[in-house]
This record gives C-alpha cells, structure tokens and sequence, in this order.
C-alpha cells in the first residue's frame, strides 16, 4: 500500500494498516508452527513447549516494528515469550498478563522491559496482577543507549539494541537452572555493562500514521537517535562511515568503564534499510579502534537485531564481559534470530 | 445535579468523537515530541470503549468507569493507556457504591484519578504531560461547589496552551529536552478533550 | 556519504565508493576471524580451514551487494569459499581462479554461478584456467527466476534467492562425503526444482554510481525485479500484501511441476530496505495459498537471504523437496547466515 | 605501415582517455538497458591497463597485447571484462612472434579477437552486443587493403546507432526485451571508443 497523507509518501508491503501487526504475528507462527505458538486470544507469541517445568521463564516485548526483536528471540536458552504491541506502542497490561501466567511453570519469571515510560508501566502493572494471583515475578529495566544522559528526574536513558544480550545471557541462565533470583542478578550484570549508540540517515513511518515520524534533509544524518525516531545528540551532515563509527564508539567508551585487555562482545546492528555491507564497512572501524585501545573482542555479531521499521541507520553495541558472562553468552540457543550450537 | 451512567456515557461519547476528529492532529503533536502514535492510540482505544459501554446496562456509574478503565488499559497501549487507565480506575473506585454522584462526588473522584495518575507515572504537574491539564482542572473544581462548565472549559484550554511553555522531564517528550519548549503535550491534548467533552455534559446539568 | 549526481541523492554510509567491497572484506574477516579469512591479495573468502582434506569444494561468488550472499554461506557443511565481485559486477577470471586453487583438496571443485553473462563468462574461463593446472572443476547454473522466460537462444532466466538453497544442499552433499559427481548431480537437483520470483518497490543506487539505477513513481511496484534491478514483468500500482503474494506464488506453481501431498521449503527474502514485519505479513498468505492447494511446507525461512542493496521488496522461493532433498536441507551448517543444528 | 609497440600504447591510452570522459555517460547507457556499472568497469580496468603497460618495456606487439588482455581481464570484471579480455588475447595470439605489424596482420588480428568474443559470449551480430560494432569495421577493413582511419571511423559510429533498433538477446539487456530497443548498447558504445581511438592511431600511419 501507498500512504500520500500529509508529507511524503512511504510505500509499504502490508494489507490493513491496523492489521500489520495480527497479521505478522500469524505469517510468524506458520513460518515455525513446531517452535512457537501464539497465547489463544493475544498478542503473546511463546515457546511451542511453554511452561517449561522446573525453568525461569523470560518475557520481553515492547511495540512491534523491532523485528526481529522480540519475537525472533523466542527459543531454548533465551525466551519463553515475547509480548507484541501495536507498531512503537507498548504491550497493554492484559497482554503482558496473559503472557506471564502462560510462560510461569512456577519459579517465577523475570520481565526484561527497554526502558520507555509506556513498557515500563504495562509490565509494572501486570506484574503487580501476577503477584496477586501469586506468580513470582522480577523485572530489570534495560537502558543502554547512551545517547540519552543517565537521570533519575527524567524518564531516563533508553533500552535498544543492548537488550539482545540481556535477553541471551538471562535467558542461558534460566536454562542452566538459575533461580529467579540468579536470573535477575545476571540480567541486571548485563545491563550495567552494556551500552549502545545509533544513528539514522533516513526515516521510517508507522503503518498506522502513513507518513515519516521525522525527516532528515538530502545531506543530514541524526547521531543518537532512538528506535522509534526519538531525537539523538544532533543533526549534522552525513560523514564517512569511519567518522560514525568513531563517534558512536567514542560516546560508548566513555560511558562503560572499561580498561585495556578487558573483553568486550561487539554488536553492529541495522536499524532496517541499511544494507549488511555498510554495517561490514562500520564494524571495520569499530575493531580497529578497540584493538588500538587494546580492548579485547570475544565475539561479534553484524546484521538485523533490533531495528526501527525501514530506518536507514545502524547502532553500535559493546558488553563488557568477564568469566560468567562469556559462558552464558556462548550457551546454546534455539531462538531463531540468535541461534548459538 | 446528578452525574448519572447516561452522563458518562454521553461523556465517553463526545471525547470519542473529539479523538476521532482530531486523531491526526493529537499523531502530529506526537511526531513532534514523541513517537507518532498517541492519536493512533487514543482513537482505538476510546472507539472500543464507546462499543463495549454503549447498549451495556450498567446499575452504578462505578460499573460503567471500571468498563471504561479496563478497556483503555488494554486498547489505548503506550503510556497513555495505563495512564488513562488508572484515572478510569480510580473515578470508579471512589464512587462505588454510589447510587447518586453530585457535583463534590465527581470533583473528589476526579482528585483520585489525578493522583492516581501521578503515582503510576511517578510525575507531578510541571513535566509536560497530561498531569498538566488535570491539575489545573481539578484544583478549579475544588474552588467551586457547583459546576462551571464555562469555567472549567477555560481553565483547561489554556493549561493545554501552557504545555507549550514546559521543558518535558517524563514520557517520550523529555527525550528532546530544550527542543520539547513550545510544543503542546499530546496527552495535554487529548485530556483537554475529555474536559471539554465533560463541560458539555455538566452544561446540561446532568439529570 | 550523499551522492547528488545526476538524479535523487542516496545516502550510504560507506567511506570511499570504489573501495566498499574492500572494507566489506575487511569487516566481515574482523566479524569472524576464527571462522573465515581472506584468501591474501584477492577477493576471495574461505573457511578458516581450507581447503578440507577429502572433501569436494563448493565455490559460489559474484557481484557484492547481495549480502548475506554469498559470504555469509561460508562454513562447514555450505560453501568452502565466496568470490566476490565489485558492486553487482561479476569477481573476474583471476579471482575466481586463485579461489579455486585455495580450496581444492584434490577431490574437485563445484562452482556455484548465477545464470548472468558476466559471471558465467568469468567462472567458466576460471574453470578452463585451473582444469589447465589438472584441477577437477564441475559447474553448476542456477537460474530460478521465472520473471524471465528460460530460453536458450537469449541469456535466460536468472539467478536470485533460490541458489542459497543449491548452497545448502550441495554443500550438505559434500560435508557428508560425496564425489564431485555426486555433489554437482544434487547441486542440478536443486536448480531443477526451485523457482523464485520478486518485486519491488524501491530502487537501490551502486556506491560508485551514487544514484538509483531505476526509479519507481510514488505508488508504483514492479513485479518480476532482478537483484541489479534488471525489469520485472510489468510495474503498476502497488497493491496489498495479499496481492503480491498470491501474483508471485501464482507465477512461481505455473513454473514448477508439483502435485498435492508433495512438499515444499518456501523461502521468504528482503531485498534490503522492507522490514522483516512486511516479510511475514506476505509469508501469512504465501503459507495459506499453499495450505489451499494441499502442498506440504517441510520448512519456511523468512529474513535477507540474497538481497539488492537498499532495494525495497521481497522475493519468494519454492523448493520442491524429496526424502534426499529434506535430509541435506537439514543437515547440520555452521554458516553464520544458515546456521542449522 | 608498421603498427609498433608505441602504437598500441597510443591506442589504448586514447582510448582510456574516452572512456574516462564518457564514464558517467555508458554508466547512463547500461542503466538504461542493464545494470548501470558499465562504464565504472571499463574506467577501472582500462585505467589499470594503462599504469601497467605505460613504462614498461616490450619487444614486441603480442607481449603489450597480452598484458593487456590479462589487466582488462582482471580489472574490468562483469561481462565486459572478459570479452574484451578474449578479444586481446586473441589479439595477441594472432601477432605473435611478428616484429612487423602490417594492415593485413592488424586486420587478421582483429577478426581473430572478434571470433573469440562470439565463441566465448555465444553471440552474434545481431544481438545488440559489442559484436554488432566490431564485425561491421572488421568486415570494413578486410575489404580495403590500406588503413583508411576516416572509413573506419564512420563504419565504426554507424554500427553504434545501428544498435538502438536492435532488440536485445544476449547480456543484460536481453532481460528488457522490447525495451531495449531504441537503446544504444552500453559495450557497443565502449568499442567505439575502442575504434575511434585506433582510427586516430592509423591516422598517424603508424611507424
Ligand atoms: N510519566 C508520565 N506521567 C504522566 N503522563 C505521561 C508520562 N509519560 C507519558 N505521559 C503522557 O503520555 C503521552 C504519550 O502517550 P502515547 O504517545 O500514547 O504513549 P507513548 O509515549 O508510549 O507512545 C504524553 O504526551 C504524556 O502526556
Ligand atoms: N553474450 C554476450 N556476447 C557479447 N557481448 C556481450 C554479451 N553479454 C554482454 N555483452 C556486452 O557487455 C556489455 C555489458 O557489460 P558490463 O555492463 O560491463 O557487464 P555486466 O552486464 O555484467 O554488468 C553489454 O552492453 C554487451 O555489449
Ligand atoms: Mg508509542
Ligand atoms: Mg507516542
Ligand atoms: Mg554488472
Ligand atoms: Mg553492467
């Protein structure tokens, strides 16, 4: 379909605009029918073989448009369910509900929610309704984007790409036998030693709305920018893509407290229109410059992990990473966008 | 007066139509401060509860508030949706058992879901969110012990208006920090319309 | 870097146009330098571990720009090597050659070429040139496009999406220990009974070039594109999810001789800038179109197989499968773009 | 006349210089009918065949030929490359061993390269491809028996626009069908440069 309202138009693939969501959801389930299934009457998508006795179930979720994020990280060793909303929009309680009293086997579950003020209160609430049917449940908050300044007066930084590493390492955890406890304690280890950092050099638009949520001029690109479009530390011309991966490491090095011969994984993630090659040509510079601070890389994962519908852009992810970490990081996984043998 | 289940009805209804009317216009302010959606998510949201509530009977206004909560809660999404859920929650909660709501009723029940609101959005007024227009209201309703349509209709308008002025610190808005100034607060705007949908209602006295 | 040159400016982020495929190559060997290396002074990617000891050598390759394709499809049990050419120009005849030398293990070398002139004229002189040096040499020419009419007296039908499976399986075949001949013998197995068929919606610009190669009005779509966006069938309106799915599913059976009760792998591939949300949204109807005709799914893969730059649209693969077929799909691959357990 | 060592530099230096200057307008061509890197190809890999032979010392025409061929094989890539990489090669095959290149030997020589690009692309005239400009000038030149640079050039031109109302069936182009026609083909608008260049080489009678 075509939408000319308002600016310019944007072209897109889909039936109903207020359908893309369901409508994924069920080309989701028929493209792996014998490893997920979708919770009758919702828009929680979950392991085939959930609950999982005797395991810690993970939920994550936040608005569609991420994809692969979260759905994609549904699997053995990662999540037991991903919670969808409308496009950009959070999961309702009632969503998030149902997803948790699907997954619980009993030892409780642990939410992994980006912070955005919209998850943060339909998890928040929901778990309050699960701990009122007596379900055990702990939350972390992920907010690895560092282009937003760390404040406990404002709504706070942002959670991106970075929640991919949280959702693997809590998730190989769980499936080790950790208890709710140790999950959450891991997930949070993650948190703190992970930061990220975008940029954009074109726009996406919600189905729904039709129509660019922001615009960037011939020449412009937006460093900092957030996977719904929010603003970022500046607009300014586009550079090279050494320049990008220098600025976007350097803001992350900065933040994350980390010294020479220490290991980091990298992540060099496409926010959608971004050809895989171009996120090659970042990821060149990134290791040249963390083997020049002679930061260690364990491993690197390039492509598609969380993205922002079409946006043209890429992120830039480092976690820091010790002994336990690494294990759990390297533990298989069935999910289909994170598979590790 | 008595605010009576027709009222609320009458009330839901005309904040829908205002919401349907002006879903674009509440996505633009969005766009500018935010995410694009609040329109999006207002206009299915208030739809639904229009049809969940509409040939229901309901015996109490409590009913029908807490139909309306939970269909917010679960339609609307977002932030605003467990937002305007609460509010509902809350209207409900303290008028249960009600069989007559007068003026201080409605006024106190408002209060609640005001507070409601802040506590889950961790907010206070002075943060460019919906809190802003609230605030004003209700303070104004206290001042009063009839209702003042007129009145109440103002206040409102011109809190929206002063949304502008405000620095965001809460929702997607304080992401644009300084930028934010001089934009108006989509959940502003969209609680301005349910204020103004409820000056209607009060102007007709209710029964 | 914006290009204004002639037409609409495209973004990329890239540094220098003509070297992208060089600091690709550098990129993807820091991505994984356990897994793959470059061969020294060419354009060539192999398995860290080439060439494997009693084992057939797979070789697919051509023009960059198709990422995943086709080094993601490097590893045991897929490709022994990827030959990657400029920007959607084909790797030339030395550089095919020097990776045929690096991964003959003395059982024969299989190459894996796209029916396009360049890269049969560059892979075929390469084969003469190492046949020459007494190296066995077997080809194989995928051409699944039935956008275009097969034909022997015209170039014919292309190559697209569906050679990732001739990867696959052929390489599957060889890890399990087959002779060339038997390797190439499935490899044309393949090419027999897979069919693809894309469009788009968007254009995509060569870096050296810096603006589109064709353009498309802001409603359009065309229907039958190639990967370089060679022209489709007809381009008109763009018409919903559904539409499209049922046009190319539809042109795709036309082609393909297949009864009810067989079974199918149907692949579901972006070509760059549509989202995954809009893949599964066409998976949804391509999988209820084939529920309709009573042909079996065995596997679906939704995701960026074989892509167009930035191009925006999708393509969709059917494979017909039999027992031998269904046992190499899934046997074990450790290629980080089809990774199977 | 003598078609020596230094001729062949000269010529193919001409030729890189047109092929430079018209780089973005064959790149326009193969957009038009294929996939738009024609003349990004040609630039690269003739500029390339330049840097090597330039300085370079030969003994005799075949040697610079086969240098020639092995740069433009190498660096032009696409299906250009080695086509035109077969037609030096043969080239140069047909020369060898000659320390003297006459009208006939550079006549033969060329309709060598010719067959050898039509085995290899499996094509023929008529196939809107660089074949439909080199057969009709070496046709030309084996009916005179002296270099007539002026002749060659307009056959040379002629056969260019001839071209547009080919419709394609080999390469790229075929893909468009009908729609090639009223196209020039982006390889026969390359070996125009490439004759262009050689008529101003004869022009100077050789050594
Ligand atoms: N912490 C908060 N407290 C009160 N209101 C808030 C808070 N965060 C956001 N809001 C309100 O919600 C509105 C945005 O709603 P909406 O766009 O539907 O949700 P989202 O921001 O999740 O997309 C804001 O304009 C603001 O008025
Ligand atoms: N089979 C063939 N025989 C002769 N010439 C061909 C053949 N296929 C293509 N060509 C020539 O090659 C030209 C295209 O070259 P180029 O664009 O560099 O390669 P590619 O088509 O691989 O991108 C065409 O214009 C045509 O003249
Ligand atoms: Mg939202
Ligand atoms: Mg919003
Ligand atoms: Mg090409
Ligand atoms: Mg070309």
């Amino acid at each position: 379909m075509t939408f000319k309202r308002g600016g310019k138009a944007m072209k897109k693939i889909i039936n109903e605009p207020t359908e893309v969501v369901q409508d994924m959801i069920a080309g989701m389930v028929l493209a792996a029918p014998h490893k997920i299934k979708q919770i009758e009457g919702t828009t929680v998508l979950a392991r085939k073989d959930t609950p999982v006795k005797n395991k810690v179930a993970l939920i994550s979720g936040g608005g569609s448009g991420h994809e692969p994020a979260h759905a994609g990280y549904i699997g053995k060793g990662m999540l037991d369910a991903a919670v969808l909303g409308e496009v950009f929009t959070s999961p309702s309680v009632d969503q998030v509900y149902e997803g948790i009293k699907a997954v619980d086997s009993g030892e409780g579950v642990l939410l992994i929610i980006k912070n955005y003020t919209g998850d943060v209160l339909n998890f928040e609430m929901a778990a309050e309704l699960a701990e009122a049917e007596g379900i055990q449940v702990a939350q972390v908050i992920v907010n690895d984007d560092v282009a937003v300044e760390d404040s406990s007066f404002t709504t706070g930084r942002r959670g991106i790409a970075g929640t991919v590493f949280v959702h693997k390492i809590s998730g190989a955890k769980a499936e080790m036998g950790g208890t709710l406890e140790e999950v959450k304690t891991v997930a949070e280890k993650v948190v703190n030693n992970v930061r990220s950092m975008g940029m954009a050099i074109s726009p996406c638009a919600i189905p729904a709305a039709g129509e660019p949520s922001f615009t960037l001029l011939e020449d412009e690109m937006e460093v900092g920018i957030g996977i719904h479009g929010e603003p970022g530390i500046e607009r300014k011309a586009i550079t090279t893509a050494d320049e990008i991966a220098s600025e976007l490491v350097e803001k992350i090095l900065n933040d994350l407290d980390i010294k020479k011969n220490e290991e980091v994984a990298v992540m060099i993630n496409g926010l959608g229109a971004t050809p895989e090659m171009e996120l090659f040509i970042i990821n060149k510079k990134v290791q040249e410059i963390l083997a020049e601070q002679e930061i260690k890389v364990y491993q690197t994962f390039v492509g598609e992990y969380m993205t922002a519908l079409e946006m043209g852009g890429c992120s830039v992810t480092l976690l820091k990473l010790d002994e336990e970490l690494k294990e759990l990081l390297s533990f298989p996984s069935d999910a289909a966008n994170f598979l590790v043998k | 007066m008595n605010f009576s289940v027709n009222n609320v009805k009458e009330w839901l209804k005309k904040t829908n139509n205002l919401i349907q009317e002006n879903k674009n216009y509440l996505t633009k302010l969005d766009q500018a401060i935010g995410d694009g959606d609040h329109g999006i998510n207002m206009a299915r949201g208030f739809d639904e509860a229009v049809n969940v509530t509409d040939d229901k009977q309901y015996d109490t206004v409590a009913d029908i508030l807490k139909d309306i909560a939970m269909t917010v809660m679960s339609k609307v999404g977002g932030a605003s949706g467990p937002l305007y859920g609460t509010a509902f929650l809350r209207l409900s909660l303290s008028l249960k058992g009600k069989t007559e709501v007068g003026y201080a009723d409605l006024t106190k029940a408002l209060e609640d879901g005001l507070n409601g609101m802040k506590q889950r959005g961790r907010s206070d007024a002075g943060e460019k969110t919906l809190v802003d227009v609230w605030e004003p209201v209700v303070t104004f309703m206290k001042k009063k012990d009839a209702a003042d349509a007129d009145g109440l209709m103002e206040i409102a308008k011109s809190a929206v208006e002063k949304t502008k002025d405000i620095m965001a610190t809460k929702g997607r808005g304080a992401y644009f920090k300084e930028k934010s100034v001089g934009n108006i607060d989509p959940g502003a705007m969209s609680s301005f319309y349910l204020f103004s949908a409820l000056a209607e209602v009060l102007k007709g006295g209710g029964e």
